[in-house]
């Protein structure tokens, strides 16, 4: 049974459903309590759980980072709400030298099953720090998990899964999909880590999008379907583990791919999943892989601007075109 | 009110008019926000503008100030321009960030404004290395240091008092308490007390009601004067009110605010309000006069926001410049 | 020395053996250190002993605390074994994390010892996150958070007080003031009052020699007890000293710290000596005991590091493993 | 006129002529003024310079990096001195948020010529915090410039063009190379960013190597010259800007590359490399562009474990053979 439920919709029941189930998951972060967020994606939690386990903080991210890992380190499950990707930066410390490494520093002893979630994505003319999508920094550091949830479905799957993983997870939805529907089953169901979608099937080229940029990587292959060319498009769900298998399968089919995620470019998520495709599929690819990131500027308040730095739907395709053509081109 | 230093009309007439403009720009981006014509959100700084005022009034172009989220009333106060300040909230190629920045990073550099920030306390380290700039350089300016009283969460705050202090730096950290960080009232995340944090830094620290503007200012001229003589860094906490919601979306706020409270601090401690009255009241205005000015303003705003909304966006080829300095298009150099 | 809450011979010899052994400890992986036989540097605990052993003695196994760089003191106060310390000291397989953490990030879980860090207050939040889950879980445990005075220009130290002032958390902020931040005076670091920036953040706050066992322990069993009756959090400011130089490598100090200063601080504050002789002097022990005592920990010194050097390195297939809980090897993970 | 001087003179040296220069340039850290920083490297600046230009500071990362930003801004060139380049994590957002993006957001009014010098490099035997090649993660963020000197002679002329520089700039030292000498001219030079260096030729396979994986680069080319393989190794030397055209030029005539640098390898400096050269060279390549980096782990204490997690010189050449057999192989 499914029925259609937003993105926030989804992620609030992933959250209620585990907090019912276990008595040590709680939510840490500014304005989750009676605010909900102000993307209002917690709405109504307090009011089930209480601000005993729906706790409302002072605007002091590594401190509640902090916080976060001593709990989860002790006994319980934290969901830290992050309330903007950008002020990750302000985290990194308690999440990558802390949260990331003390299962490992101590030899197996302390875990940290704490899960970070915020958001990413621009277009929302929020400038430039606040539109950021750094999820290329933490996948970049060992002992993090990284999800990239692309619809209302696997961000209610995914949240789940996090939630009950031994470690420190961070997730990042895309503010301007909350209000986005997908049909998502009324049974509970988790999406395992590591296990990427095809989200559409096809045999001329592969298109990898994370997060929304599937729904940029869909409307291109609808395009192009109209034309004739077949594109797969693959959703890899979480950048951390990496389902590479299926990703090097398709390729191998295809033997063409493009790379779509909303980070900047340059030494980004785009080059790893790039090289490892050259590196595994080489000999089966009859052109480059190519790639799509933000713009590598920082996000321009301006509409006029802004819409210019993230990867389009049209842009993909032509590049798509291009590669089909088995013309040598350089990827935008 | 508190006592005026000296009977200056026309220092009283320019803080009078400043509040004015302040309210009035807030006035126009609020309704450009509800008419759908501002890209984005925006945080209203009405109801704050006697502090704004009252310390920017103390301060030189060349003194520099650090501006927040909530920071029309600072660029303002501090000189800016309302077409050119109109034209950045609208994205277009004529404000002062080329509509690069928005209201969130409006800046003034020509008025020493180095800007409002969209991280929380994001810039009370800038503020603070202006301040060491000047006294590296030996050039008798000031920094001032805007912050709300969320943005005391912040460690960042902690780490640049300790050293202003122990460099003795000619900064003020000037604490908006406005009673509310987002939707949050103050006490729930605020433990102690906010000058005391300042004073276990060594920092001398003034609590002054901040919808009185001569008592901001005689504060701030008094402080700005000693901390070019070297006797800084100080702290002033000013308990203030912002008239809207966090932002200008935020409407239906009843949930942690009453309507009640909020039409108490309008009628009774309205900074622009009081200010009139009692600049009336000494004989130094007519009713007549603050009518005028009120409507000058409105006018002023009225042309300002004509202009940026029939302005030009930058030109697509600017989204990779300003990437370096030294470098005209970044694209084609990383 | 302060005046014993009771007179009980056992917990007395326990304070006095942990200190020693303490002491042992460190001459010995200063040894180590100095014959080229430990990877890496190390900082010694020697001259703070009776600050971790006077808190320490105040706590049961189920309370945690955290620990700094300088940790060896801290993980034998909460009930490490000497061998397991030496082995993680030497990247030994039976250390306490297998070798992978080392000096710096010795943990010791089931002791309640959440782990040294090697970011200068790094742990902070970790101490009051235990305290936190200790609330919600209510299990009436207490967390004990030791940095020193270097650490206190951290912002996180007051963030992390705000929100355990709001959330009155059983954590106690232990701040170990050695008069040092690596080569640089506290002072010339350090603003103001450490305990007046706590007390400003609504914390009782405390100062006591560090270099007295029983003041030290007096005091934490005072406040342990009334942490764990929801009356926390509190803020210590323990005054002692370390006997060497930074890290064990810091051996021409003279530029910043006097041999006559050093030479001073043992003569008359040694934590050790002090306490064994007014254990001799109230006729608790007599002076063979304490030889003895010192002898026996000498011998279980010895043995441990002669342990830990012939212990095995992990084979290198532990390398990718501890990376994530439930995955065997990351490397055919990610 | 060259002399041999170590990598931690020749910093020194750059830092000491500039400040001379300018009197705007001024450096703050901990511990930077008597005590020279813990490894030495700025020993002697205080004493001809003065507490006033060469300031210690608190342990305080984000405060003092912020308080440089702000510096910068208002008319000095702050060097600040981060002293490992696993704290750049607690200054992501003042370097990140604040210096990188002032330029931009401000439409170009308000730089930040300001350079954050730190340091990278395992095998010291510092554990997982103090051990860390970060330089990924602040190549990712378009503002910044970073730098990754390979040799004294490179740590000089890049710090002098670091400090005339506009614009915040990120310098990576390795700390195992403080001592290594290579000749340095008597005279003044700069070195521009931009411009990688040949620093071996060959025509088989390009070796590109970042800090000190050039050395190991270096070691594996001997090792392969006397099999008869013939390496070319390139340095980079500034990851943003890169000198793309260089690499490619080499790669379209060797038609193999490895990439190697000691940040991690996943979602790292490698993947961008490689995935630049496969767009630009594919045509050219017989064979996947390889990468070596850090292994995917913390880095651990035991010096049994620790070694085993850098990239080595045998380890290059074997994968350089490999590809030179025209094998099918993967990347360690
Ligand atoms: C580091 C950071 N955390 C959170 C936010 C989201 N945020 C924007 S304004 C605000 C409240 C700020 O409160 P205060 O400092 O009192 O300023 P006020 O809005 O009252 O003027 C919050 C939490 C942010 N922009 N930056
Ligand atoms: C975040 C961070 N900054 C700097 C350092 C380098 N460092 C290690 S110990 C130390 C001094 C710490 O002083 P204090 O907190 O007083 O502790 P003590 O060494 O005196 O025990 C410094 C600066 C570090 N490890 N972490
Ligand atoms: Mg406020
Ligand atoms: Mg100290």
């Amino acid at each position: 049974m499914s029925r259609e439920t937003t993105l926030s919709k989804a992620v609030n029941e992933a959250i209620a459903e585990e907090m019912r189930r276990d008595p040590t998951v709680f939510l840490l972060g500014e304005d989750v309590a009676e605010a909900g967020t102000p993307f209002k994606v917690l709405s109504g939690l307090v009011e089930e759980f209480g601000t005993g386990r729906v706790i409302d903080t002072p605007i002091s991210e590594p401190g509640f980072v902090g916080i976060a890992v001593g709990a989860a380190m002790t006994g319980t499950r934290p969901i830290v709400d992050l309330m903007f990707g950008d002020f990750l930066y302000l985290v990194m410390d308690q999440l990558c030298n802390q949260a990331a490494k003390s299962y490992y520093m101590s030899g197996g002893k302390l875990n940290v099953p704490m899960v970070l979630r915020t958001n990413m994505g621009a277009t929302r003319r929020s400038a430039a720090q606040h539109s950021q999508s750094l999820q290329a920094l933490v996948a970049h550091i060992p002992g993090l998990k990284v999800a990239m949830p692309s619809s209302a479905y696997e961000a209610k799957g995914l949240m789940k899964t996090a939630i009950r993983d031994d470690n420190p997870v961070v997730i990042f939805e895309d503010k301007l999909m909350y209000q986005d529907k997908a049909p998502v089953p009324e049974e509970e169901y988790l999406i395992p880590f590591g296990e990427a979608a095809i989200k559409r099937e096809g045999g001329d080229i592969t298109l990898i999008g994370t997060s929304s940029m599937v729904q940029v990587a869909l409307k291109a292959a609808e395009a192009l379907s109209a034309e004739g060319i077949s594109a797969e498009v693959i959703d890899p769900r979480t950048l951390v583990p990496l389902d590479e298998e299926t990703l090097v399968r398709s390729v191998k089919k295809t033997s063409r791919a493009i790379v779509i995620d909303e980070g900047h470019r340059n030494y980004g998520v785009t080059g790893e999943i790039a090289a490892r495709l050259n590196e595994r599929a080489f000999y089966h690819l009859d052109a480059p892989v190519l790639r799509f990131g933000a713009m590598d500027v920082p996000v321009p308040f301006s509409p006029a601007l802004e819409d210019l730095t993230v990867p389009t739907p049209e842009a993909v395709a032509q590049a798509a075109r291009t590669l089909c053509r088995g013309e040598l081109i350089h990827a935008a | 009110m508190a006592e005026a230093p000296t009977h200056n009309t026309e220092d009283y007439l320019r803080m009078y008019r400043q509040m004015v403009r302040i309210r009035a720009f807030e006035d126009t981006a609020n309704q450009l926000y509800l008419s759908a014509k501002m890209p984005g959100l925006t945080h209203m700084y009405s109801g704050q503008e006697a502090v704004a005022v009252g310390i920017c009034a103390a301060l030189t172009d060349d003194d520099r100030i650090t501006s927040t989220h909530r920071g029309h009333g600072h660029c303002v106060a501090k000189g800016g321009d309302l077409k050119t300040m109109f034209c950045e909230l609208l994205g277009k190629a004529e404000g002062y960030c080329r509509g690069k920045g928005g209201s969130m990073h409006i800046a003034d550099q020509s008025h020493g404004n180095l800007g409002a920030n969209a991280i929380v306390g994001g810039s009370m380290g800038i503020a603070t290395g202006a301040a060491l700039t000047a006294k590296l350089r030996e050039t008798g300016h000031v920094a001032v240091c805007f912050f709300g009283d969320g943005a005391t969460a912040q460690g960042l705050l902690y780490e640049v008092m300790n050293m202003a202090a122990l460099w003795r730096l000619p900064v003020i950290y000037a604490c908006e308490n406005n009673g509310y960080s987002e939707y949050t009232r103050t006490e729930e995340i605020a433990a102690g007390s906010l000058t005391a944090r300042a004073e276990a830094f060594g920092i001398e620290a003034h609590r002054v009601d901040g919808q009185d503007v001569l008592a901001v200012n005689a504060l701030a001229r008094d402080l700005v004067e000693r901390a070019r003589r070297g006797e800084g860094p100080f702290f002033v906490e000013l308990e203030t009110y912002r008239y809207h919601g966090h932002h200008v979306g935020d409407i239906n706020r009843d949930y942690y605010r009453s309507k009640d409270e909020e039409a108490e601090w309008k009628r009774v401690r309205d900074p622009i309000v009081n200010f009139g009255t009692w600049l009336e009241a000494e004989g130094i205005v007519s009713a007549d006069e603050l009518v005028a000015i009120g409507e000058a303003v409105k006018d002023e705003a009225a042309q300002a926001v004509a202009h940026a909304e029939a302005a030009e966006y930058p030109p697509g080829s600017e989204v990779d410049m300003h990437v370096y300095k030294g470098v005209d298009h970044a694209l084609a150099y990383i």
